[in-house]
């Protein structure tokens, strides 16, 4: 124990938040991957359709951590070729950090688009009809009719999907992110108390799943006022 | 790409392919017998075991699974007393212990998965079967389960994907699986896109195998919840 | 920053999220590996430490060039290389002839033999034979890997992805025997309370068909200049003594070998 | 007749929700073959007092017996009272088959799985036996061609047939019914209530909570009329129908067309 104290700046302070920066990060960026794939697969362009379709079908066949590994490498050598090819860059660097991110946002970003999809398909049609037959414009449609029961339909499954993503974020431990996982486990297996750092670990993971849990029920609650009174 | 180094190779992926089918579908069978169980106690709400089952899917569904490896498997080794008991020569097996760690975690799902459905059943049918003079045992094994397991299908098809998914984490301690056979053919080759890429091919194979066979089953399974055909509609299935 | 153009800014910036840093010519990122003792490994601090990371230091300090620790596991460091993701390694990468086929070496910085380890007394002889049936652990994609896959056919090998792993496991009595760098394993393992109880077996292998001829700094194919600098890098640090000076802050031994 | 040899007594049942008491004191004695209308409008407590016959609600107080046998109740923990012997309930039970207002035939079964499940696993007949005598019921309902369909696929008076030919199959002393045709479309009732009408005529005892007039004035020999937890009155449907006593009766009539 006195260890984990020893050592509590590199598991909790950095490792612990670079696991939450990791977490919101990739949660900005799923959030708007979700938003472009339930609307690719709203649209009536074919083509739209079938590349929010192939994304799905493909993040949900491959287990996070493979394409993880994949995304690591294939996103620099990308990178490189486009800034060759471009002339526009001679190097930019992803970093373990921004691929972590980047990777967990894109493959979160396919459960979110069901989440943002299903929601979306929830708003009763005629609600969309009366808000035209009041001479509402688009913007204004999605703006006041769309978008408040959007959040609300979604929250559920947002919340879902976001407990699941937080504890992807341990997967980032594997490409040599120094988050909470790889720093408990490095320096366990270094002092030979493996179970009491990991156990450490675990808890902090515990912790912010039961505060997500708390923020996110206590917005369901608020945003579904008026959605039935049984 | 070098294909003929992933064909020479194949035997590794073989190997890995055999491990992770056995290892998923021993954790989905042994978490699916732990599960059922815990879901009927605590559905049931029971007073000493509600709490218990709740503290055991909430710590298993909150954190992630790596980590739950790691600990048993690296974590266990730390204590002489494992080392000296019955248990080490399980635990001594990255293998077991990612057997173990799964399971667990599946059963935690699952649980939650079958309590809901459990507590899903129409209350009607359930006095129905109250009104026949049923026993809470017959009740429970002749109508709560097998339609509560009907309308669990479709959550528990994605747990088995989800299992799938989280079975690369065996990898991660020295069991050769799926990912573990293509990072040995990166690392004796020193690239990255052989084996990875073909980690990710089998990976999605599997899942669209799982998937269809899903849906084949649900098919049959849900013959009584499809919407009824217009005109006269088609008889059950013999069984 | 040298953007060509102003666009690029948003290109990168859409990429990088705020990481994006055009290589200067005169810096240089240096793969390691920090978990690799006594050669690299971290502190408590999350400082990185040990042999490589002196060398590394060392050589750029004399070529004049700023560098950048980049840590990288060690089964995905030459892919590493090769996605640029740096421009050379420092992490006791053994010179062989596999190897050489995708990536180029400078000279060797050091060479050091490899040995089996066990439990005192265990084994006496470390051949094939001998250790048929048994548990052989050892860091996945290693020389070492390479050396008990190809010649220890019978028994079974256990491949982790760092090397403190294959240590954790051997005293957890996962293991049978392990192989490593003879060095790494002694001044690593055996010399630190881990080790008590385990020791060395059998006898120095260095066969260069496996081994190779000792540890080089790698580069990417054809980069034949920064090899050629880092040549003369490394000439000029054991010149002037600093490689002396770093080595006997780690070794009692001489290490660079004949 | 005395009650001593009556198939159905039930005395002075008391139920509460919460504060709420929704039956007052209310008994009934079913002699072999009589079929009891009770009628009442909504919230008069006619569907609790059924529920509260085959233990479905707990009754507060009051005494149920079947063949003259008692239901033993006492008083449980949280000083409800509650049955002594579960066994005795589900066997008692067995003998009050209840046909309910929204059918609850198990979705996941197959109509003639529906008949067969409690004759087989709860009065341990054959499998053969159970689907003989089902096949016979099925056919005396007139869904006999249906017995292979998954409930959702029929129509509601058919499936309310399949619920009563499931209620039939236990071969029960006493039939109690929930409203089973209040959950059906208008032109869907008749066929339900021609199949009551030949339950009645063969002699079974019913009790029948409804809203059909018609039924309760020709084929039932005794009308109960609940209002607010009471019997506000009972006695021969001919004489209540035609000449009502109560004031409360007489309204009720006249807002109930049949």
């Amino acid at each position: 124990m006195e260890n984990i104290w020893e050592y509590r700046d590199l598991i909790f302070i950095k490792g612990g938040l670079l696991t939450i920066q990791v977490g919101l990060g990739s949660l900005v960026i799923a959030t708007i991957f979700g938003l472009l794939g339930a609307w690719a697969k709203l649209t009536t362009n074919f083509l739209l359709n079938w590349l929010a379709m192939g994304y799905t079908t493909i993040i949900r066949g491959i287990p996070d951590l493979v394409l993880m590994l994949i995304i690591f490498f294939e996103g620099q050598i990308f990178l490189n070729f486009a800034g060759e090819w471009t002339g526009l860059w001679t190097y930019v660097e992803i970093s373990p950090l921004t691929a972590g991110i980047g990777t967990i946002g894109f493959i979160m970003g396919a459960y979110y688009t069901e989440t943002f999809r299903g929601a979306f398909l929830s708003i009763p049609n005629g609600q969309i009809e009366a808000g035209i037959a009041c001479g509402m414009s688009r913007p204004l449609i999605f703006r006041r009719i769309i978008w408040p029961q959007l959040v609300r339909y979604a929250l559920p499954s947002f919340t879902n999907n976001w407990l699941v993503q937080l504890k992807t974020t341990a997967l980032v431990s594997v490409i040599g992110l120094q988050d909470i996982v790889y720093n408990a486990n490095s320096i366990g297996r270094k002092l030979r108390e493996p179970f009491t750092f990991l156990f450490a670990a675990l808890l902090f993971y515990l912790v912010l799943t039961a505060v997500s849990e708390i923020v996110l029920r206590s917005m369901e609650k608020k945003y579904s006022a008026g959605v039935r009174r049984v | 790409m070098d294909y003929t180094l992933i064909s020479d190779n194949y035997n590794f992926l073989l190997l890995g392919l055999i491990n992770t089918i056995c290892l998923v579908s021993l954790a989905l069978l042994f978490g699916g017998i732990i599960s059922i169980p815990l879901a009927i106690l605590s559905a049931d709400r029971h007073r000493i075991f509600g709490p218990i089952i709740w503290g055991y899917t909430y710590f298993f569904r909150g954190t992630p699974l790596l980590i739950q490896a790691y600990l048993i498997y690296y974590g266990m080794g730390q204590f002489e007393f494992v080392q000296n008991s019955f248990a080490w020569p399980i635990l001594r097996s990255a293998w077991w212990c990612a057997l173990i760690a799964f399971s667990l975690n599946t059963a935690a799902y699952t649980t939650e998965i079958f309590r809901g459905a459990i507590e899903a059943t129409p209350l009607g049918e359930v006095e129905a079967a109250k009104a026949c003079g049923m026993s809470r045992f017959t009740m429970m094994r002749r109508v709560i389960l097998p339609s509560a397991f009907r309308r669990a299908l479709p959550a528990y098809s994605n747990e088995v994907i989800f299992m799938l998914h989280g079975s690369v984490v065996a990898s991660t301690i020295s069991v050769i699986d799926i990912l573990g056979a293509g990072r040995v053919i990166n690392g004796k080759f020193y690239v990255f896109r052989e084996g990875l890429y073909s980690a990710a091919v089998i990976y999605l194979a599997l899942v669209i195998l799982i998937t269809q066979g899903f849906r084949i089953w649900e098919k049959h399974w849900h013959a009584h919840l499809r919407a009824r055909p217009t005109g006269t509609p088609a008889p059950a299935p013999k069984h | 920053m040298r953007f060509a153009k102003i666009g690029s800014l948003v290109l990168a910036g859409a990429f990088s999220l705020g990481l994006g840093a055009a290589a200067q010519a005169e810096d240089m990122r240096i793969g390691v590996e920090g978990a690799y003792p006594p050669f690299s490994e971290k502190t408590a601090s999350g400082e990185l430490i040990g042999f490589d990371i002196d060398i590394a230091n060392a050589i750029c300090a004399e070529m004049k060039v700023t560098c950048t620790m980049v840590e990288q596991d060690w089964d995905g460091m030459i892919p590493a290389l090769q996605a640029k993701k740096f421009d050379a390694i420092v992490a006791s990468m053994s010179i062989t002839p596999d190897r050489m086929k995708v990536v180029d070496f400078t000279n060797k910085y050091y060479n050091t033999p490899a040995k089996f380890v066990a439990k005192e007394g265990m084994f006496t002889s470390d051949t094939p034979e001998a250790l048929a049936g048994k548990r052989i652990g050892v860091q996945r994609a290693t020389i070492h890997d390479d050396f008990v896959t190809t010649k220890y056919t019978n028994s079974e090998i256990v491949r982790y992805a760092t090397q403190d792993e294959v240590y954790l496991d051997l005293t957890a009595g996962r293991l049978d025997a392990i192989i490593a760098d003879s060095l790494a394993m002694d001044e690593g393992f055996l010399s630190r309370d881990a080790g008590k109880g385990y020791a060395f077996f059998g006898v120095d292998h260095n066969d260069p068909e496996f081994f190779g001829e000792g540890a080089g700094i790698t580069v990417r194919k054809g980069e034949d200049a920064l090899r050629e600098r880092l040549n003369g890098a490394i000439a000029a640090i054991r010149a002037n003594g600093t490689y002396d000076t770093i080595m006997k802050k780690y070794f009692k031994i001489d290490i660079y070998g004949g | 007749m005395s009650q001593a040899n009556a198939t159905l007594v039930v005395e002075d049942i008391h139920k509460s929700f919460g504060a709420v008491e929704v039956l007052k004191g209310i008994s009934l004695t079913a002699q072999k073959g009589d079929v009891v209308s009770i009628l009442g409008s909504s919230g008069s407590g006619k569907s609790t007092f059924l529920r509260c016959i085959n233990l479905l609600e707990t009754p507060n107080s009051g005494i149920v017996s079947v063949n003259g046998e008692v239901i033993e109740m006492r008083s449980g923990s949280n000083g409800q009272p509650m049955p002594v012997s579960r066994k005795q309930v589900e066997r008692l039970r067995t003998r009050l088959a209840m046909v309910f207002q929204s059918f609850n035939l198990w979705s996941h079964m197959t109509v003639l799985q529906n008949v067969i499940e409690a004759p087989i696993h709860v009065l341990g007949i054959s499998k053969a036996e159970a689907t003989e005598q089902a096949k016979a019921l099925l056919d005396k309902v007139g869904i006999l061609e249906r017995m292979d369909y998954y409930p959702a696929h029929l129509s509601g008076g058919q499936q309310q047939r399949a619920a009563i030919a499931r209620a039939l199959a236990m071969n029960p002393d006493v039939m109690l019914f929930d409203e089973p045709t209040s959950a059906l479309d208008p032109e869907l009732v008749g066929e339900v209530l021609k199949v009551m009408r030949d339950l009645a005529d063969e002699g079974r005892t019913m009790l029948v909570v409804t809203h059909e007039m018609s039924f309760a004035r020709d084929v039932s020999n005794k009308v109960m009329f609940l209002h607010q937890g009471r019997v506000e009155e009972e006695g021969d449907p001919q004489q209540m129908f035609s000449a009502p006593k109560t004031e409360r009766f007489k309204g009720f009539l006249a807002n109930t067309r049949d």
